[in-house]
Protein backbone atom coordinates (compact mmCIF):
# COMPACT_ATOMS: atom_id res chain seq x y z
CA UNK A 1 0.00 0.00 0.00
CA UNK A 2 0.80 3.64 0.06
CA UNK A 3 2.17 3.56 3.20
CA UNK A 4 3.91 6.37 4.09
CA UNK A 5 2.54 8.95 1.71
CA UNK A 6 0.50 10.66 4.32
CA UNK A 7 2.37 13.90 5.19
CA UNK A 8 -0.14 15.74 3.52
CA UNK A 9 -0.40 18.96 5.92
CA UNK A 10 -3.87 18.98 6.28
CA UNK A 11 -4.57 15.22 7.80
CA UNK A 12 -3.72 16.47 11.31
CA UNK A 13 -5.36 18.97 12.69
CA UNK A 14 -6.14 20.59 15.96
CA UNK A 15 -9.15 23.29 15.41
CA UNK A 16 -11.71 25.23 18.07
CA UNK A 17 -13.74 25.12 14.93
CA UNK A 18 -16.62 22.28 14.40
CA UNK A 19 -15.53 18.95 13.14
CA UNK A 20 -16.60 17.80 9.56
CA UNK A 21 -16.94 13.94 9.72
CA UNK A 22 -17.70 13.73 6.19
CA UNK A 23 -14.59 16.30 5.31
CA UNK A 24 -12.23 13.33 7.53
CA UNK A 25 -14.04 10.55 5.04
CA UNK A 26 -13.81 12.24 1.83
CA UNK A 27 -9.38 12.97 2.69
CA UNK A 28 -8.95 9.42 3.07
CA UNK A 29 -10.94 8.59 0.23
CA UNK A 30 -8.84 6.76 -3.05
CA UNK A 31 -9.60 4.49 -5.83
CA UNK A 32 -7.37 1.34 -4.07
CA UNK A 33 -9.47 1.94 -0.79
CA UNK A 34 -12.27 -0.65 -0.11
CA UNK A 35 -13.22 0.39 3.15
CA UNK A 36 -13.57 3.75 5.05
CA UNK A 37 -13.54 3.49 8.62
CA UNK A 38 -14.48 6.40 11.21
CA UNK A 39 -14.74 7.15 14.88
CA UNK A 40 -16.24 10.11 15.99
CA UNK A 41 -16.65 11.17 19.80
CA UNK A 42 -19.09 12.84 20.80
CA UNK A 43 -18.98 15.33 24.24
CA UNK A 44 -21.74 13.53 26.54
CA UNK A 45 -24.30 15.42 28.74
CA UNK A 46 -23.73 13.05 31.57
CA UNK A 47 -20.47 11.84 33.19
CA UNK A 48 -19.96 9.47 36.77
CA UNK A 49 -23.56 10.54 37.53
CA UNK A 50 -22.91 14.35 37.43
CA UNK A 51 -24.90 16.60 34.64
CA UNK A 52 -22.16 17.56 31.92
CA UNK A 53 -22.92 21.01 30.98
CA UNK A 54 -19.90 21.72 28.57
CA UNK A 55 -16.21 21.29 28.29
CA UNK A 56 -13.33 22.68 27.29
CA UNK A 57 -9.87 21.13 25.87
CA UNK A 58 -6.51 22.45 25.62
CA UNK A 59 -3.36 21.02 24.35
CA UNK A 60 0.12 21.24 23.99
CA UNK A 61 -0.38 21.85 20.49
CA UNK A 62 3.28 21.60 18.92
CA UNK A 63 3.89 18.55 20.52
CA UNK A 64 0.34 17.28 20.58
CA UNK A 65 0.62 17.50 16.78
CA UNK A 66 3.67 15.83 16.43
CA UNK A 67 2.70 13.05 18.42
CA UNK A 68 -0.64 12.87 16.50
CA UNK A 69 1.64 13.11 13.07
CA UNK A 70 4.06 9.81 14.61
CA UNK A 71 0.64 7.96 15.36
CA UNK A 72 -0.79 8.34 12.02
CA UNK A 73 2.74 7.13 10.54
CA UNK A 74 2.90 4.15 12.75
CA UNK A 75 -0.67 3.22 12.25
CA UNK A 76 -0.10 3.48 8.14
CA UNK A 77 2.95 1.02 8.68
CA UNK A 78 1.36 -1.24 11.09
CA UNK A 79 -2.04 -2.03 9.78
CA UNK A 80 -0.92 -1.20 6.06
CA UNK A 81 -3.71 1.72 5.76
CA UNK A 82 -3.86 3.93 2.56
CA UNK A 83 -4.52 7.10 4.29
CA UNK A 84 -5.16 8.47 8.26
CA UNK A 85 -7.00 11.67 9.37
CA UNK A 86 -7.36 12.83 12.99
CA UNK A 87 -8.85 16.02 13.62
CA UNK A 88 -9.67 17.12 17.29
CA UNK A 89 -11.17 20.08 19.05
CA UNK A 90 -9.68 22.53 21.43
CA UNK A 91 -11.65 25.66 23.77
CA UNK A 92 -15.13 25.30 24.34
CA UNK A 93 -17.05 22.15 23.13
CA UNK A 94 -21.17 21.98 23.29
CA UNK A 95 -22.41 18.82 24.40
CA UNK A 96 -23.29 16.76 21.58
CA UNK A 97 -20.47 17.65 19.29
CA UNK A 98 -18.08 16.06 17.97
CA UNK A 99 -14.81 16.41 20.17
CA UNK A 100 -12.44 14.29 17.61
CA UNK A 101 -13.26 12.24 14.57
CA UNK A 102 -10.80 9.87 12.96
CA UNK A 103 -10.71 8.73 9.36
CA UNK A 104 -8.64 5.81 8.05
CA UNK A 105 -8.98 4.25 4.47
CA UNK A 106 -7.60 0.40 3.30
CA UNK A 107 -8.24 -2.06 0.64
CA UNK A 108 -9.66 -3.85 2.93
CA UNK A 109 -12.59 -3.00 6.12
CA UNK A 110 -10.43 -5.42 8.70
CA UNK A 111 -6.95 -3.26 8.53
CA UNK A 112 -9.61 -0.07 8.93
CA UNK A 113 -11.17 -1.29 12.04
CA UNK A 114 -7.84 -1.91 13.56
CA UNK A 115 -6.06 0.95 12.16
CA UNK A 116 -8.93 3.55 13.55
CA UNK A 117 -9.38 1.50 16.79
CA UNK A 118 -5.45 1.73 17.41
CA UNK A 119 -5.33 5.71 16.72
CA UNK A 120 -8.18 6.56 19.27
CA UNK A 121 -6.81 4.50 22.05
CA UNK A 122 -3.34 6.08 21.19
CA UNK A 123 -4.52 9.52 20.80
CA UNK A 124 -6.27 8.69 24.55
CA UNK A 125 -3.59 7.37 26.20
CA UNK A 126 -0.26 8.93 24.58
CA UNK A 127 -1.05 12.63 23.35
CA UNK A 128 -0.95 16.21 25.55
CA UNK A 129 -4.40 17.11 25.21
CA UNK A 130 -6.44 18.26 28.29
CA UNK A 131 -10.29 18.09 29.15
CA UNK A 132 -11.84 19.71 31.69
CA UNK A 133 -15.34 19.33 32.42
CA UNK A 134 -18.20 21.87 33.39
CA UNK A 135 -21.11 20.38 36.27
CA UNK A 136 -24.78 21.27 36.39
CA UNK A 137 -24.44 20.68 40.33
CA UNK A 138 -22.40 23.92 40.97
CA UNK A 139 -19.30 21.60 41.40
CA UNK A 140 -15.80 22.88 40.55
CA UNK A 141 -14.82 21.66 37.15
CA UNK A 142 -12.65 18.79 36.92
CA UNK A 143 -9.99 17.25 34.46
CA UNK A 144 -10.43 14.19 33.67
CA UNK A 145 -8.07 11.53 32.59
CA UNK A 146 -7.66 8.47 30.11
CA UNK A 147 -9.28 6.46 32.59
CA UNK A 148 -12.15 9.03 32.68
CA UNK A 149 -11.33 9.90 36.79
CA UNK A 150 -10.97 13.61 37.09
CA UNK A 151 -7.25 13.73 38.36
CA UNK A 152 -5.99 15.15 41.54
CA UNK A 153 -3.58 15.72 43.74
CA UNK B 1 21.86 24.56 36.80
CA UNK B 2 18.74 26.68 36.23
CA UNK B 3 15.63 25.00 33.39
CA UNK B 4 12.24 26.68 32.72
CA UNK B 5 9.56 24.18 33.63
CA UNK B 6 5.89 24.81 32.19
CA UNK B 7 2.51 23.61 33.47
CA UNK B 8 -0.74 22.87 31.90
CA UNK B 9 -4.24 22.20 32.33
CA UNK B 10 -4.49 20.56 35.97
CA UNK B 11 -1.11 21.14 37.45
CA UNK B 12 -0.93 25.01 35.64
CA UNK B 13 -4.38 25.60 37.75
CA UNK B 14 -3.56 24.59 40.95
CA UNK B 15 -0.35 26.05 41.01
CA UNK B 16 -1.79 29.29 39.48
CA UNK B 17 1.00 30.02 36.91
CA UNK B 18 2.06 28.72 34.05
CA UNK B 19 5.31 28.40 34.16
CA UNK B 20 8.54 28.85 36.81
CA UNK B 21 12.46 28.62 36.37
CA UNK B 22 13.59 25.77 39.26
CA UNK B 23 17.08 24.96 40.52
CA UNK B 24 18.13 20.96 39.39
CA UNK B 25 20.94 19.46 41.20
CA UNK B 26 23.26 16.89 40.10
CA UNK B 27 26.51 16.54 37.92
CA UNK B 28 24.46 14.74 34.31
CA UNK B 29 20.91 16.40 35.55
CA UNK B 30 17.93 14.40 33.51
CA UNK B 31 14.14 14.81 33.24
CA UNK B 32 13.99 12.67 36.16
CA UNK B 33 16.04 15.17 38.24
CA UNK B 34 13.51 17.81 37.22
CA UNK B 35 10.20 16.28 38.72
CA UNK B 36 12.38 15.76 41.68
CA UNK B 37 13.16 19.64 41.94
CA UNK B 38 9.49 20.09 41.30
CA UNK B 39 8.47 17.96 44.08
CA UNK B 40 11.00 19.49 46.31
CA UNK B 41 9.12 23.07 45.60
CA UNK B 42 5.85 21.53 45.43
CA UNK B 43 5.51 18.71 47.68
CA UNK B 44 1.27 18.82 47.47
CA UNK B 45 2.34 16.93 43.61
CA UNK B 46 4.29 14.34 45.15
CA UNK B 47 1.84 11.30 44.73
CA UNK B 48 0.82 12.72 40.97
CA UNK B 49 4.82 12.97 40.13
CA UNK B 50 5.12 9.49 38.99
CA UNK B 51 2.07 9.46 36.44
CA UNK B 52 3.14 13.09 34.58
CA UNK B 53 4.63 13.01 31.27
CA UNK B 54 7.64 15.30 30.48
CA UNK B 55 9.27 17.03 26.99
CA UNK B 56 12.26 18.33 27.33
CA UNK B 57 12.90 21.12 24.58
CA UNK B 58 9.41 19.53 22.68
CA UNK B 59 9.94 15.97 22.71
CA UNK B 60 8.35 13.45 24.51
CA UNK B 61 11.65 12.27 27.11
CA UNK B 62 12.02 9.50 29.39
CA UNK B 63 13.27 10.17 33.22
CA UNK B 64 16.51 8.98 32.08
CA UNK B 65 16.71 11.67 29.37
CA UNK B 66 19.61 14.44 29.33
CA UNK B 67 18.57 17.83 30.41
CA UNK B 68 20.77 21.11 29.60
CA UNK B 69 20.96 24.38 30.90
CA UNK B 70 18.61 26.65 29.48
CA UNK B 71 16.35 23.56 28.35
CA UNK B 72 12.37 24.38 28.17
CA UNK B 73 10.98 21.50 30.07
CA UNK B 74 7.00 20.68 30.17
CA UNK B 75 5.39 18.77 32.74
CA UNK B 76 2.70 17.02 31.41
CA UNK B 77 -0.33 15.68 33.28
CA UNK B 78 -2.58 12.56 32.52
CA UNK B 79 -4.12 13.12 29.19
CA UNK B 80 -7.55 13.77 28.80
CA UNK B 81 -7.86 14.10 24.96
CA UNK B 82 -10.76 11.66 22.98
CA UNK C 1 -28.95 1.52 27.01
CA UNK C 2 -32.12 2.33 24.78
CA UNK C 3 -31.40 -1.37 23.71
CA UNK C 4 -34.54 -2.05 20.95
CA UNK C 5 -35.71 1.38 20.60
CA UNK C 6 -34.76 1.58 17.10
CA UNK C 7 -37.44 0.24 14.62
CA UNK C 8 -37.48 3.85 12.74
CA UNK C 9 -38.17 3.06 9.51
CA UNK C 10 -35.38 4.98 8.32
CA UNK C 11 -32.00 3.26 10.11
CA UNK C 12 -32.04 0.04 6.85
CA UNK C 13 -32.45 1.31 3.77
CA UNK C 14 -31.77 -0.18 0.28
CA UNK C 15 -31.28 2.33 -2.50
CA UNK C 16 -30.26 3.19 -5.81
CA UNK C 17 -29.38 6.98 -4.61
CA UNK C 18 -25.90 7.75 -3.73
CA UNK C 19 -25.37 7.31 -0.02
CA UNK C 20 -24.46 9.78 2.53
CA UNK C 21 -22.62 8.61 5.15
CA UNK C 22 -22.68 12.32 7.40
CA UNK C 23 -26.62 11.59 7.20
CA UNK C 24 -26.05 8.44 9.23
CA UNK C 25 -23.89 9.71 11.49
CA UNK C 26 -26.56 12.11 12.11
CA UNK C 27 -29.54 9.41 12.19
CA UNK C 28 -26.92 7.63 14.77
CA UNK C 29 -26.29 10.37 17.33
CA UNK C 30 -27.58 10.89 20.44
CA UNK C 31 -27.16 13.13 23.96
CA UNK C 32 -25.95 9.78 25.56
CA UNK C 33 -23.80 8.14 23.13
CA UNK C 34 -20.18 9.43 23.38
CA UNK C 35 -18.89 7.24 19.94
CA UNK C 36 -20.27 7.03 16.70
CA UNK C 37 -18.14 4.07 14.46
CA UNK C 38 -19.07 3.81 10.77
CA UNK C 39 -17.98 1.94 7.93
CA UNK C 40 -18.25 2.93 4.45
CA UNK C 41 -17.59 0.11 1.82
CA UNK C 42 -16.09 1.80 -1.67
CA UNK C 43 -16.24 -0.05 -4.92
CA UNK C 44 -12.46 -0.32 -6.30
CA UNK C 45 -11.07 0.09 -9.36
CA UNK C 46 -9.29 -3.38 -9.47
CA UNK C 47 -10.26 -6.91 -8.37
CA UNK C 48 -8.20 -9.91 -8.38
CA UNK C 49 -6.03 -8.35 -10.23
CA UNK C 50 -8.28 -7.20 -13.15
CA UNK C 51 -9.55 -3.46 -13.36
CA UNK C 52 -13.25 -2.56 -12.56
CA UNK C 53 -15.16 -0.54 -14.81
CA UNK C 54 -18.41 -0.71 -12.55
CA UNK C 55 -20.51 -2.81 -10.12
CA UNK C 56 -24.06 -3.68 -10.17
CA UNK C 57 -26.32 -4.65 -6.89
CA UNK C 58 -29.14 -6.61 -6.91
CA UNK C 59 -30.90 -8.47 -3.66
CA UNK C 60 -34.37 -9.49 -2.49
CA UNK C 61 -35.26 -6.44 -1.53
CA UNK C 62 -38.24 -7.66 1.00
CA UNK C 63 -35.61 -10.60 2.69
CA UNK C 64 -32.54 -8.23 2.91
CA UNK C 65 -34.26 -5.55 4.68
CA UNK C 66 -35.79 -7.95 6.89
CA UNK C 67 -32.33 -9.55 7.66
CA UNK C 68 -30.74 -6.16 8.13
CA UNK C 69 -33.57 -5.41 10.22
CA UNK C 70 -32.77 -8.60 12.48
CA UNK C 71 -29.18 -7.93 12.49
CA UNK C 72 -29.43 -3.91 13.78
CA UNK C 73 -31.31 -5.57 16.65
CA UNK C 74 -29.01 -8.14 17.71
CA UNK C 75 -26.38 -5.84 17.37
CA UNK C 76 -28.47 -2.95 19.72
CA UNK C 77 -28.85 -5.97 22.38
CA UNK C 78 -25.73 -8.14 21.74
CA UNK C 79 -23.17 -4.66 21.83
CA UNK C 80 -25.03 -2.38 24.00
CA UNK C 81 -25.47 0.31 21.63
CA UNK C 82 -27.67 3.20 21.11
CA UNK C 83 -29.17 3.60 17.98
CA UNK C 84 -27.47 1.41 14.17
CA UNK C 85 -28.36 2.28 10.85
CA UNK C 86 -27.38 0.25 7.69
CA UNK C 87 -27.42 1.95 4.08
CA UNK C 88 -26.99 -0.15 0.82
CA UNK C 89 -27.23 0.78 -2.54
CA UNK C 90 -29.16 -0.91 -5.62
CA UNK C 91 -28.37 -0.55 -9.23
CA UNK C 92 -25.44 0.10 -10.83
CA UNK C 93 -22.60 2.04 -8.56
CA UNK C 94 -19.59 3.73 -9.91
CA UNK C 95 -15.98 3.45 -8.92
CA UNK C 96 -14.65 5.04 -5.91
CA UNK C 97 -18.58 5.35 -4.87
CA UNK C 98 -19.71 3.96 -1.32
CA UNK C 99 -22.01 0.85 -2.17
CA UNK C 100 -22.61 0.95 1.78
CA UNK C 101 -22.76 2.52 4.80
CA UNK C 102 -23.00 1.58 8.69
CA UNK C 103 -22.94 3.80 11.31
CA UNK C 104 -23.76 2.71 14.99
CA UNK C 105 -23.54 4.96 18.54
CA UNK C 106 -22.98 3.87 21.79
CA UNK C 107 -21.83 5.30 25.34
CA UNK C 108 -18.08 4.24 25.07
CA UNK C 109 -15.79 3.45 22.26
CA UNK C 110 -15.10 -0.34 22.31
CA UNK C 111 -18.75 -0.89 21.75
CA UNK C 112 -19.12 0.40 18.97
CA UNK C 113 -16.74 -0.67 17.39
CA UNK C 114 -17.34 -4.21 17.73
CA UNK C 115 -20.79 -3.48 16.82
CA UNK C 116 -20.07 -1.60 13.28
CA UNK C 117 -17.21 -4.92 12.45
CA UNK C 118 -20.08 -7.11 13.51
CA UNK C 119 -22.74 -5.79 11.18
CA UNK C 120 -20.75 -5.38 7.97
CA UNK C 121 -19.29 -8.86 8.66
CA UNK C 122 -23.16 -10.21 9.22
CA UNK C 123 -23.71 -7.69 6.24
CA UNK C 124 -21.47 -9.64 3.70
CA UNK C 125 -22.27 -13.65 4.74
CA UNK C 126 -25.75 -13.56 5.27
CA UNK C 127 -27.62 -10.50 3.85
CA UNK C 128 -29.00 -11.37 0.14
CA UNK C 129 -27.32 -9.14 -1.98
CA UNK C 130 -25.05 -9.68 -5.43
CA UNK C 131 -23.04 -7.59 -6.91
CA UNK C 132 -21.83 -8.33 -10.55
CA UNK C 133 -18.55 -7.16 -11.11
CA UNK C 134 -17.70 -5.54 -15.28
CA UNK C 135 -14.23 -5.30 -16.10
CA UNK C 136 -12.03 -3.39 -18.29
CA UNK C 137 -10.58 -6.37 -20.19
CA UNK C 138 -13.32 -7.22 -21.94
CA UNK C 139 -14.57 -10.75 -20.04
CA UNK C 140 -17.65 -11.36 -18.81
CA UNK C 141 -18.89 -10.09 -16.18
CA UNK C 142 -18.65 -12.19 -12.72
CA UNK C 143 -21.04 -12.24 -9.60
CA UNK C 144 -18.79 -11.91 -6.72
CA UNK C 145 -19.01 -14.28 -3.51
CA UNK C 146 -18.64 -13.09 0.38
CA UNK C 147 -15.17 -14.94 -0.31
CA UNK C 148 -14.63 -12.02 -3.27
CA UNK C 149 -14.20 -15.04 -5.86
CA UNK C 150 -16.80 -15.17 -8.40
CA UNK C 151 -19.41 -17.70 -7.97
CA UNK C 152 -19.60 -20.30 -10.54
CA UNK C 153 -21.19 -23.51 -11.22
CA UNK D 1 -46.96 -31.09 -5.74
CA UNK D 2 -45.83 -27.73 -7.52
CA UNK D 3 -43.77 -25.05 -5.78
CA UNK D 4 -43.42 -21.74 -7.57
CA UNK D 5 -39.22 -21.26 -7.29
CA UNK D 6 -37.21 -18.09 -8.09
CA UNK D 7 -34.19 -17.26 -9.07
CA UNK D 8 -31.48 -14.47 -8.10
CA UNK D 9 -28.51 -12.89 -9.50
CA UNK D 10 -25.97 -15.25 -11.14
CA UNK D 11 -28.69 -18.56 -10.93
CA UNK D 12 -31.16 -16.09 -13.03
CA UNK D 13 -28.78 -15.05 -15.59
CA UNK D 14 -27.43 -18.54 -16.03
CA UNK D 15 -31.26 -20.43 -16.35
CA UNK D 16 -32.49 -17.12 -18.26
CA UNK D 17 -35.11 -17.18 -15.88
CA UNK D 18 -36.92 -15.17 -13.02
CA UNK D 19 -38.69 -18.03 -11.95
CA UNK D 20 -40.70 -22.13 -12.79
CA UNK D 21 -42.59 -24.28 -11.18
CA UNK D 22 -41.21 -27.54 -10.29
CA UNK D 23 -42.25 -30.54 -9.15
CA UNK D 24 -41.43 -31.61 -5.74
CA UNK D 25 -41.65 -35.39 -4.31
CA UNK D 26 -41.68 -37.16 -0.86
CA UNK D 27 -44.54 -37.29 2.03
CA UNK D 28 -43.54 -34.28 3.70
CA UNK D 29 -41.60 -32.12 1.41
CA UNK D 30 -39.07 -29.74 2.67
CA UNK D 31 -36.83 -27.11 1.76
CA UNK D 32 -34.01 -29.26 0.66
CA UNK D 33 -36.68 -31.68 -0.99
CA UNK D 34 -36.91 -28.59 -3.45
CA UNK D 35 -33.18 -28.45 -4.00
CA UNK D 36 -32.87 -31.70 -4.73
CA UNK D 37 -36.03 -31.14 -7.63
CA UNK D 38 -33.77 -27.85 -8.49
CA UNK D 39 -30.47 -30.56 -8.92
CA UNK D 40 -32.48 -32.83 -10.98
CA UNK D 41 -34.50 -30.29 -13.73
CA UNK D 42 -31.24 -28.66 -13.51
CA UNK D 43 -28.02 -31.07 -12.95
CA UNK D 44 -25.37 -28.53 -14.34
CA UNK D 45 -25.89 -26.88 -10.90
CA UNK D 46 -25.20 -29.99 -8.62
CA UNK D 47 -21.99 -28.68 -7.49
CA UNK D 48 -23.33 -25.14 -6.36
CA UNK D 49 -26.72 -26.92 -4.64
CA UNK D 50 -24.85 -26.99 -1.48
CA UNK D 51 -24.15 -23.61 -1.06
CA UNK D 52 -27.30 -22.37 -2.02
CA UNK D 53 -29.71 -20.60 0.93
CA UNK D 54 -33.50 -20.99 0.62
CA UNK D 55 -36.11 -18.51 1.28
CA UNK D 56 -39.81 -20.26 1.52
CA UNK D 57 -42.76 -17.63 1.58
CA UNK D 58 -39.78 -14.53 2.01
CA UNK D 59 -38.11 -16.42 5.28
CA UNK D 60 -35.27 -17.42 5.72
CA UNK D 61 -35.46 -21.63 5.97
CA UNK D 62 -33.16 -24.30 6.60
CA UNK D 63 -32.98 -27.65 4.40
CA UNK D 64 -35.66 -29.15 7.14
CA UNK D 65 -38.37 -26.59 6.83
CA UNK D 66 -41.51 -27.33 5.49
CA UNK D 67 -42.90 -26.48 1.83
CA UNK D 68 -46.51 -26.29 1.76
CA UNK D 69 -48.21 -26.70 -2.09
CA UNK D 70 -48.06 -23.13 -3.84
CA UNK D 71 -45.71 -22.37 -1.69
CA UNK D 72 -43.07 -19.53 -2.85
CA UNK D 73 -39.09 -20.48 -2.81
CA UNK D 74 -36.95 -18.26 -3.93
CA UNK D 75 -32.95 -19.97 -4.18
CA UNK D 76 -30.29 -17.48 -3.16
CA UNK D 77 -26.66 -17.76 -4.92
CA UNK D 78 -24.02 -16.80 -2.33
CA UNK D 79 -24.22 -13.63 -1.13
CA UNK D 80 -21.69 -10.42 -2.88
CA UNK D 81 -23.39 -7.53 -0.21
CA UNK D 82 -20.85 -4.98 0.88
Amino acid sequence: MAAGNMSESNSIVLTRAPLDARALERLVADPGAGAVVSFVGLTRDHHLGRRVLGLEYEAHEILAKRMLEKLRDEAIQRFGLVRAAIYHRLGRVEIGEASVVIAVSSAHRAAAFDGCRFLIDALKTSVPIWKKEFYADGSAPDWVGPDGNPVSI
Amino acid sequence: MIVSVFYHAFLREKLGRESELLAVFGEAPNAGAVVDAFVSAHPEFARLAGSLNVAVNDEIAGRAAAVNEGARVDLLPPYGGG
